[in-house]
């Protein structure tokens, strides 16, 4: 059983993971991570069949930045913004003292580009699965496996998920 | 759209300079879009459609496209390919709903005929009709209910599906300048790694110009130069087969003063602001075809792509949905005797490549942004004189030559040539 | 995609068979949608449009549509009915938003012209301006801005529309094989039980075949073979009218010994996998009607389907929106004087029938996997040739009989027939 | 007022269900339900007018399991997931024990079929009202009404909201 | 740190005003805000421009149900429904015992006229930024900012987000 | 949806009395729509693109439309404007892909030409290629590979933009009668005080319509009688340029008597049904431009609405998409000499116009539902001869003369006059 406590601080943890990436501050997402850690964006299509492809993988706080600076300075895409939205969150405690988390996400993608400034479009759904672990009394994702569901990845994906 | 049997006229005027001008109407006309199925995708090409190692087993299908038809690809009794298009022929339902799976026969869900690996109709339920009413006459003969079938044929496990019946045999359709490179890419039995599937708000012929289109590597994709891996040029080359359809971009790294030289004679401004990769692991890679390339970015018209970059090796399909819009569908693959370091490599090799890719997720967006501007200007044409004005191999990347081959061959099969 | 205000001419090949062969063309072409719009749902038909329970009093009004045009059907202050285009006489906003509703007179919000029950205007605002300045002439005639009226007639308190001025009676154009089939359902004083809204992607036309095909009962919808809740054959037949448009499909259980026979005839495998409902209440049905019908499923041309599945009475209104998606829009009904039971009864059967009903979704689906299919293939056919290839009666359900009077009758108002 | 605890096992139970769904485990759906339950879809359409008249509606958990095997088993329909977003969940203590909860849904519908495989588009949105009681402590829908605002079902209903 | 008993009266006048909303209660509306109030809906547009134009501003609770009245007895417009989903609540007590909160919201719209009845759309999608102080021992929105994502307005915009 | 490089031919019948009727077919068709763009966006006028307020210095630009041509407008190094096609002479990339901004180059991303302000080629990576080889030959003329160029002119701030090489004056163009009214807001330099956006499902000449439409004022925008602040009627009248093309409504408040008895003439209803302001602060308001007027409601053909409303200054630039969609920028601005008080006025006001507007909002559904009436009745007209069938000033708001004038100038652009 968690404490009220813990679960606010995972909740918090994964609302403020949100608000990071939809206000555009993606310089401050590879802190939400624990200094070992694991960021996978996995179409459902192959984790169904039991493909090993990821869309993304990071398994570093060093290319999390190096995505962010990719993102920066490197990619060419669409000017957007994500808005997140995350709900059905079950929060499991597991034997090592970490929190398996589950929840389901859809992100709405809106362009602020010249041609279709300020329209919306559903962008992805998919679900998230958790590994938590607290470093320095602060929560952090040892593991955050994305699961697309909307596997036909509308024009890229460059911005996390 | 289609306002009735017979194929719509299309008054189309390629500029004079027809070499290195493509007319923007070839990316918007719906009646272009229409004639490309009819004459171009059904016409005297192989179309890729999927690797046999995706249908190893009897009774193993994957269902797919041509053009924008639907078909399926099966493994017969015999562990022969068949193909058929992927429509009832009693009333015309999708015969086969899903992508990919094993079944011996294909039953229609709508009135449940049922039809074998080859295509053939085989059951068809109250054939005779109930107590002598009903049913399908004593003329009624399966043999003329058999599903569309297809030509099908495959290449160091490439297989290609054809709607026309008198073709050349696929070994020459890939020709003698294509097929050593699908040699070097299949000389192992390869495995079945994942997919991944772009959507992409343009014509597909941006992306066929694209894929053949060395000029915008490094400028473009920005990944590299941004993080000082190397300067703004490579070393490579481009080889067409005969008619300049399909071609082959190799690119490899050249010495450090080949690259200083390049660099001056380009006068381009260095894109390296001084970042450098926080993880470099990502770079990690290890030369293992012969001979050694960092790219192999190979064509097959009209819609197969065929990658090495580094160690990640893929195939792409590009399945065209309205004149607007198409589809990449990423197959990434790598060998059975891979050792586990290397799948490794491969595995974290995938962030360069596919929709989410550090040095490819570009492509799709510069095919949108061409659409996006070009809407309203089709009597307006690009210009891609870029290394000359002729279909010819060359020995260097800073040539739009694959291009122009592409759009020779088009104007041929289209129609369209002068 | 107009292209003018003259009717675009449409080349269309009937197969030879024509009266077994349906080119797909006919499920694709925007002009083919475009003819039907004017000469079919426009032309010398009686369109269903709605129940008079659904309009009891003085005002009520139903807005929905014939084809795709929007219309309004009000009940006068006499009593009588009334229809109209929904399209202000001013400047051509929808008179109407609102599906349903009571007013005596009806407003554009745009300038406020007011109409009254039967469509005329009765009010202008600032008709003669303010002060001399502004307004209308003299010469202005309310009489000429009037809404565009309909015929409207019902039979049995079904309400039909028909923008036809000369046109056979409502009774004769229903016919006297069919009117027999309407008296059943409605001799007693119904009472609307809801609505529900299926909205599919694909022809309009794709349906009326589908509810005019016994054929694929039991082999899409198997809800009762996977329980085994009967085999797969029923008894039944099928009734048209004179033109072959309308029919009335019905089908009864036969006994053990007919079923049993009749399996063995089709040599069909069978469904029941051992399956059993684990609530059975949801089979409980009472016999209510003369002649004792499982289904009496029942078409009037072009676009009413009447049903009773067992105790669940319904129309369904076929509304075509674009030449590959419609909208089906059912109104559940029982009787005034049901008991609790027999109303609780359609309720829980209500599970049966509808967008999520047990034996009825997958009709929605096969009409989309048909046209998924079929898109680049205009120039080929359906087959309807199972049991015959005449249009005429049948006391047996394995038969395409109806759907050939269909197009018979389609292809005749159309101007497609030879 | 309810204890953390009471409102935990039930947010659990909310959210679990919709997991259950999402993932293709619609052989445990029935078990989210009371000995004695009421599932029952209903168009707002019919609701705002009287109109009695549901989508489904499934009054024992042998009707809820039913509807599973006739899913599996019988109904044919375009391969596809679910996604759900379910928030705004408000929780009212009954004077019976029981709970009354209300939350809104959207459910998001992905494509798994060869011609749109990937695709994802908003399906369904409307709201849950739902009565929850302890049974063996653990809680349980004794009705869980679902309010369809998208009365105008795209393609058919099959998998249940 | 916010107790729990304040974190559940917060977060139940976050979700109670969305079914206002949604069960087109809207003259409840006006009584979630204190009676100082401010409610503002602003395109992300201007304010990323430092722009001060807002689509919506009402800096009273009169305002508000003046919006209300014209909703119901002025104003022309598509009959709809709207249905929200609320998520990533992040509360931050701040000094002057007042409660900050930012979650992100979306509004799918469905329409209720004739022509799409029952068809569902994305219509807006953006986040509140909340001042929630307590009157009479009640939450209540001191200050309620929304911020557009979604500025490209479809159609027009009538009830409040 | 084109089919060949020319012209297509347009079948269309204006009804009899041409000058009060608007045959349907001209919101539908998209032949029609096409021919706007040739003819009427691209053709002899002159559009406006935005206010020199948002590009006050150097380098800054705007992307924005012209019908739905993407274009850009830029400060040059020398203080002047300067206008391009933002589409790429290279391969037809979008140049410019952010709305605003500040730049002295503009770079392509596919293969970074590069461009100056006014649109010249200025920079092309391996022009000469590498080492000898590739890149472009020496006759390569970077002259010839300019952005489009567009002519540009401004009068009081107000940038417009076009195609048409042989013009009238931008002065002219919008002539006498237009300018004083243009400087009447413009006297004082201005500041943007922020944007709305509004996407409506209807074609651009229904608000075309709506903004010379001084009719329904009081009547769809029931604002202001709902809550007793003022009776159905002001004061008012239209100018219109000697075309008739542009034109000015205004509006001002009538003494209490003027209005009782205007009102007693029109027979009107009225709909102060008791409602009162809560919080009447939103009334306030501040006499500022001369002459004093309620509203200033003018348009400049073919997409520009200028508004005084109040205390409430904005441009509307109207955006055709589609046959069936177009977009609203709302440009909000004040002066930049305004007071606290005015500006804090200003800012108030807002409620009242753009999407939200409280007097405002419902013009966006009144094309909708026009737009959804009239689908299938494009031989249908709307009636627009109130206040008489010519093209003249009024002194009065009970007409639609404007309409008129717009009609009679867009057929004569159009080709479709008599
Ligand atoms: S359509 Fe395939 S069996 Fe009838
Ligand atoms: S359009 Fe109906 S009153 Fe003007
Ligand atoms: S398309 Fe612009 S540089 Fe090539
Ligand atoms: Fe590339
Ligand atoms: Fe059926
Ligand atoms: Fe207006």
């Amino acid at each position: 059983m968690l404490t009220p406590e813990i679960r606010y601080a995972v909740e918090d943890l994964i609302h403020a993971y949100v608000h990071c990436i939809d206000e555009d501050e993606l310089e401050e997402w590879p802190s939400f991570f624990a200094t070992e850690c694991l960021y996978t964006v996995m179409p459902r299509e192959n984790l169904d069949q039991g493909l090993p492809i990821p869309l993304i993988s990071c398994d570093s706080q060093g290319m999390l930045s190096d995505r962010v600076t990719a993102h920066r300075q490197a990619n060419i895409y669409g000017p957007h913004f994500y808005r997140h939205q995350v709900s059905s969150l079950l929060l499991t405690p597991q034997a090592d003292g970490s929190i398996a988390a589950r929840s389901n996400y859809v992100v709405f993608r809106t362009w602020a580009d010249v041609v279709q400034y300020g329209s919306t479009e559903v962008y992805s759904v998919g679900t998230y699965r958790d590994q938590i672990v607290f470093e320095n009394e602060q929560p952090k994702f040892k593991e955050r496996l994305v699961i697309v569901d909307t596997c036909r990845v509308d024009s890229l994906l460059v911005t996390p998920l | 759209m289609q306002t009735g049997a017979a194929e719509q006229p299309i008054e189309i005027q390629w500029p004079e300079e027809a070499e290195t001008r493509v007319p923007y109407q070839v990316f918007l006309d719906s009646a272009i879009y229409e004639r490309e199925q009819e004459r171009l995708f059904r016409g005297p090409v192989w179309n890729y459609v999927g690797l046999e190692a995706e249908i190893p087993n009897v009774g193993d299908f994957k269902a797919t496209f041509i053009g924008d038809t639907p078909i399926v690809v099966t493994r017969g009794k015999d562990g022969g390919l068949n193909a058929f298009v992927n429509r009832c022929a009693h009333r015309g339902a999708l015969v086969c709903r899903k992508p990919r799976g094993n079944t011996h026969t294909h039953v229609c869900v709508y009135h449940q005929w049922s039809y074998n690996l080859e295509g053939d109709l085989i059951g068809v339920p109250f054939r005779k009709g109930i107590e002598g009413k009903g049913g399908y006459g004593a003329d009624f003969d399966t043999a003329q209910h058999s599903l569309h079938k297809l030509n099908i044929a495959s290449y160091q496990g490439l297989i290609f599906v054809s709607f026309a019946r008198e073709l050349h045999s696929l070994e020459d359709y890939l020709g003698p300048q294509m097929r050593p490179w699908l040699d070097r890419l299949f000389a192992r039995p390869i495995q079945v790694l994942g997919y991944s599937r772009q959507y992409i708000r343009a014509n597909w012929k941006l992306y066929a110009e694209n894929v053949r289109d060395p000029y915008h590597a490094s400028l473009l994709h920005l990944f590299h130069t941004t993080f000082g891996l190397y300067r703004s040029s490579m070393g490579g080359g481009v080889i067409m087969d005969e008619e300049g359809r399909h071609d082959m971009l190799r690119s490899y790294k050249r010495t450090e003063e080949q690259e200083t030289a390049a660099y001056k004679d380009a006068g381009l401004r260095t894109y390296n602001k001084g970042y450098g990769l926080a993880d470099p692991s990502l770079l990690q890679s290890r030369q293992e075809l012969e001979p050694h390339l960092t790219n192999q970015i190979q064509t097959i018209f009209p819609g197969l792509v065929l990658q090495q970059i580094q160690n990640t090796l893929a195939t792409r399909q590009i399945l065209p949905k309205a004149p607007d819009q198409f589809e990449l569908i990423f197959t990434y693959f790598g060998y059975q005797d891979d050792d586990e370091d290397l799948r490794a490599i491969r595995l974290k090799q995938a962030n360069f490549v596919g929709p989410a890719g550090l040095i490819s997720m570009e492509d799709g967006h510069a095919a949108e942004i061409v659409q996006q501007a070009i809407g309203r200007d089709k009597d307006a044409s690009s210009y891609i004189g870029f290394g000359g004005d002729d279909v010819s191999d060359q020995e260097n990347l800073l040539t739009e030559t694959a291009i122009r081959g592409f759009w020779h061959y088009y104007r041929d099969v289209m129609g369209f040539a002068a």
